[in-house]
């Protein structure tokens, strides 16, 4: 990280790096607990692509994510005691704890999951961009998916719709080196994501997901591509998962020291070592940053604790809508 | 509604476009999108000349991509519009069924309530026409299987006509399929048809002594069976169930309970298939009411054949349910 | 095969993975292909140390692209080998269904007999880990539907260990389901265990006043169910179906003449579902040997619920199924 | 056409395409008396890909087609009277009369369909090279599918996989402009198919589908290449149809003149007077080439006529194995 930064700005994201952090340690904690159950993905080491890229999101964009989107509901500004609450499966959860850690919703902040289909939401996405085409919103969706994704067909199609129908969409491809555990040359034929877009002739590029002042600068500039020109546009952020893909993984696939290596590139520990080196902030600061998120983390423990559960007899709700849905 | 007496000629074919045209009419959110529903007309006239009527904005020709526009749909639905996805045939919809039952008829769910998906598939079904094992099948079932979708099967032209408008009226995604071998037949509805409501099977002929319960194709070989049967004093009440999805039992069942007898009917392959349900309910809730066991006239369990020969055997027609009800009644 | 007597105890897990070995190493041409199946050890540990004895080409990890590795299987097996394909689970399947079922189940029948598929799916199904509304359902029921596939279902630990052993003898294609919630089950089999025949349904119990008949985790739970019966001095038969395609009904059949009561138990959707074909044929071909109506228990048509206390109750558990059959013996 | 030719191969490349448009001709003339039923996709114009390819490939190689086949079941040597027995419906047919025009098959010719779900054959293909890999055969495997069926997930993923895995695959886009009555510019935003190649590190070429000898030398290239790599390589013929999609297409979609423009490139007419310019053949000996081909037509409608039915009490054969294919 070569760049100045804002210090507020650069406080804000770094807060929101550390809270999503700070969150996903407990809730593996909690998984332990077993107060957690299903799948848990956990996104840390990734955190900078979702703070990186929100902050090129207004307010009425939308956003749809993939399983792993603990990190992307919370740069989104969802509230973390409902977040907490769905991953307890309490019906004070942002989806109502119906979907768990999964599927979490948030219709108001424009959070629409939460897929756990791997590349099933791509083409979801698309539709979305295409009715605010339709409905001449200026209206920009944002769509995370992993690189695993990308070998989907539904990736192809998807690629080909938005571009083809020139919808506002940004596509944004985490490219964590695994799926599962099968690494990316494993899954790819050509590895490098971003070339994909030429075969649509999308325009793409590839950025540090390691780097949360890269990534803003990235998705920022894409856009304002979008905006300007209505076009899609696949922004590939090279990124790693400190942690197992999810709580059920030994990690059979991959050597400590790839990982331990990573971790030298941890995106809090250098945006806080930009932030130290600037002078916008001190060891003080930091610890007062841990401790605010300390008690966002605890809050909404707390708020998951104190939720309830939904009544057995309202289990086949939600099938179909309910007239006030309508 | 219209004077019952004033009615008009119509095909099958007609009534869904009648139909399309009024719902891109009514409703700026509607558009129509699917391979060929544009410039070629649709792949089976159904849509031709809306292209020049609403433009390319609301008659959308898609790429072959079946996942990729099914879920273009649904995300268009999510985001309010009203979007009517014609998928060409049931038979590629599998590649769509992704979207359908795992998207589609789960994202309510999943979001607790908050992420409705009005969106209405369009797909035909069902053989008629030669085009072999990967052209002509009936996967009704399939859907019908599903919480969360609505299933609808247009049996005749007053429904081809209407199911389209009252599909657009719900907030969940609805299936509705139409049917290949119809799109020629010449019906006859009442000259302002419209809008039909979509809850409730429908008695399509009263008679006393036997339920035939059917559904699409079903539907108008079963009137003309029961025709036959009339000639030889059998008076059977056949039974349109509409709706695959919820399935309006309390129409059937209240059916056999004044018949006592019941055969289903349907051109699907037998084994785990609609008449298979219908069967199972009324044994489960009018058992003591049957005078016989409850039988299925299905499609036979073989991919489709492509000579007329085999195609023709490999369905139940007309004759074959006279037949079949014949024994069933004289087993008595 | 072994002495009844010298019976060991294994993990349902084991069971499929020392299949999984001795498949592999009886004949060269078998190799198994799917997400995660090498590196990661299977997505359920199932085939965890098979890449270490068996080596990269005979154990494939594929990219996410289940219609493409499933088609590729497919391929393979028309060219001489003997792909054992594995689809995660069975709510991914829906991405290569059309492969499967336009595909593996057709190809046969559209060259006139010139083309067989021999190749084997083994899925995953079912609910139990709390994974919600896209990696918990039961659609076994889509692919019994199907001519041209066979699709069993190991409700066993024996079967976990032979089915696949059978399948790979089969000149066409076999879909096998195995169940997520039975993974960690300990169970015993012979010693010596091997390949079992895939033609017939099994007595799992039996009994003289009500057949049980179901499958997958439908079995344990109804023998759980029959043990407490048998204490209230109810004698339940249980019937595992095992094949679910194409379907032995003599075994149920005949339990069902000498029960003359059944109860149908799945946790799959209740609408169009496995249990309504069983129900549906009891009707057309055991009705008068019937003392009460066949009634079915199955899961609560809702796409899975995250939480444990709704997942729960989503599907049939042994008390619910001692509960329905205390009811049904009562109405006598 | 600037070529040489030996003579005896260009009579024989002219013969093949000659009969590949006689034979559909004469099948459209029985589809208006309704002797063959089901769709019906005429491959006239097309015929220079059919011919071109076929003879970059030996008889241990598999070949995998559409429902347009015709001419590719006729240019590999399956027997046009089982052919024309087929779409008759006869017992007699190459796929015993099951399959009808959308589904040609014949084992003994390593011919794989006739396949009618869109794209559905290319996996399928991936999987019939990977076995030949697998074997350590030196079999290749050619797919044909067209422009329409590369906007296909399974197109995307089937790239990927046969490069991935390095299978002797020859992916044969048959780029003729429409897929049913969509243009290609409404199916794909990046209209050069060929450059799809370069999304998965594949080789791949375009080629002028319209002139046999330029199809036949890319191809053999193409071959040869996959041969000695063992790699698979990507080869867009582009073509045109000179006829409607199926007879069921009233053909809104395209205008005469751009059909008849089309038509100056017709590539039998092309070959013949290279053929002619060059001194290989004169009036004389096209005139008989004609008759052969009609001779040949005329007996395979023969053949169809005196075919049988299959009976009735069979209906249920072929849905499994019977103990002789076993
Ligand atoms: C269609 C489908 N296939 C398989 C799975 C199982 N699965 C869940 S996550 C995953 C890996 C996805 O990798 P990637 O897209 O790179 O995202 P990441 O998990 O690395 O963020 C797999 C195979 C699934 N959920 N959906
Ligand atoms: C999956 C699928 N979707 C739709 C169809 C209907 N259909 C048959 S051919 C065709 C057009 C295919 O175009 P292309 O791949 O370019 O081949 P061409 O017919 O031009 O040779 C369509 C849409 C189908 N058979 N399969
Ligand atoms: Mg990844
Ligand atoms: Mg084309």
């Amino acid at each position: 990280m070569e760049n100045t930064i804002d210090r507020d700005h650069g406080k804000q994201m770094l807060y929101q790096m550390m809270l999503i952090r700070r969150f996903e340690e407990k809730a593996a904690e909690l998984y332990t607990q077993t107060k957690i159950r299903g799948f848990l993905h956990l996104y840390v080491g990734e955190e900078a692509v979702a703070v990186g890229v929100m902050q090129a999101l207004k307010t009425d964009d939308n956003i749809l994510s993939t399983y792993r989107e603990h990190g992307h509901a919370l740069a989104r500004g969802v509230d973390p005691g409902r977040i907490m609450a769905e991953m307890y499966g309490k019906q004070e959860g942002c989806s109502r704890g119906r979907g768990g850690s999964m599927h979490l919703f948030d219709a108001g902040k424009k959070f629409f999951g939460g897929n756990a289909i791997v590349g099933g939401h791509l083409p979801v996405a698309v539709g979305v961009a295409l009715a605010a085409k339709k409905q001449k919103a200026a209206r920009l969706t944002c769509c995370f998916f992993g690189e695993g994704a990308a070998a989907e067909g539904e990736f192809h199609e998807s690629m080909n719709l938005a571009m083809l129908w020139e919808v506002p969409l940004l596509f944004v491809c985490e490219n964590n080196l695994y799926a599962m555990g099968t690494a990316l040359r494993y899954s790819h034929s050509l590895p490098q994501i971003e070339l994909k877009g030429s075969a649509y002739g999308m325009e793409s590029m590839a950025v540090n997901g390691m780097d949360v002042l890269a990534v803003e600068e990235a998705a920022i500039r894409a856009a304002e591509k979008i905006r300007s020109t209505g076009k899609p546009f696949l922004l590939v952020c090279n990124t790693y998962r400190f942690r197992a893909h999810s709580m059920f993984d030994a990690e059979l696939y991959r050597n400590k020291a790839e990982v331990e290596e990573w971790k030298k590139q941890d995106p809090i520990t250098a945006l806080q070592n930009l932030l130290l080196e600037q002078g916008s902030l001190d060891a003080a600061a930091i610890s007062e940053l841990e401790s605010t998120v300390e008690t966002a983390v605890q809050k909404a423990v707390g708020f998951a604790e104190a939720g309830s559960w939904e009544p057995v007899e309202d289990l086949t709700r939600f099938v179909y809508s309910e007239p006030q849905n309508s | 509604m219209a004077n019952e007496n004033n009615t008009i000629s119509i095909t099958y074919r007609e009534a869904i476009k009648q139909a399309l045209r009024d719902a891109l009419r009514a409703d700026e959110r509607v558009f129509l999108m699917g391979e060929d529903v544009g410039r070629y007309g649709g792949a089976f006239a159904v849509s031709k000349g809306l292209l020049e009527e609403f433009g390319p904005d609301r008659i959308m020709d898609t790429p072959l991509s079946e996942s990729g526009f099914v879920g273009a749909g649904i995300g268009a639905a999510i985001a309010g519009m009203r979007p009517v996805v014609e998928v060409m045939t049931v038979n590629f919809s599998l590649l769509a069924m992704d979207q359908i039952v795992n998207n589609a008829a789960t994202l309510l769910h999943m979001s607790g309530g908050q992420v409705n998906v009005p969106v209405v598939i369009r797909m035909n079904s069902g053989l008629g026409r030669q085009l072999a094992a990967q052209h002509s099948h009936s996967w009704e079932s399939f859907y019908a299987h599903i919480p969360g979708l609505k299933v609808l099967s247009a049996g005749t032209h007053e429904d081809a006509r209407g199911m389209l408008l009252a599909a657009l009226k719900e907030p969940d995604p609805v299936v509705i399929f139409e049917y290949t071998a119809m799109l020629n037949l010449e019906g006859k509805i009442p000259a302002g048809a419209g809008i039909v409501e979509i809850q409730k099977a429908a008695i399509r002929r009263e008679g006393k002594d036997i339920s035939i319960i059917t559904y699409g194709p079903g539907v108008y070989k079963s009137l003309e069976a029961a025709n036959e049967l009339a000639k030889l004093g059998i008076d059977a009440e056949v039974v349109d169930l509409r709706v695959l999805r919820p399935l309006d039992e309390s129409c059937f069942l209240q059916s056999v309970r004044k018949t006592h007898r019941a055969l289903v009917v349907e051109e699907a392959w037998r084994s785990v298939s609609i008449s298979a349900e219908i069967s199972s309910r009324i044994m489960e809730q009018a058992f003591y009411e049957l005078d016989a066991p409850v039988h299925r006239l299905c499609g036979v369990e073989v991919p489709m054949p492509y000579p007329k020969h085999l195609e023709d055997i490999s369905v139940p027609q007309a004759g074959d349910i006279v037949n079949m009800i014949k024994k069933i009644l004289q087993h008595d």
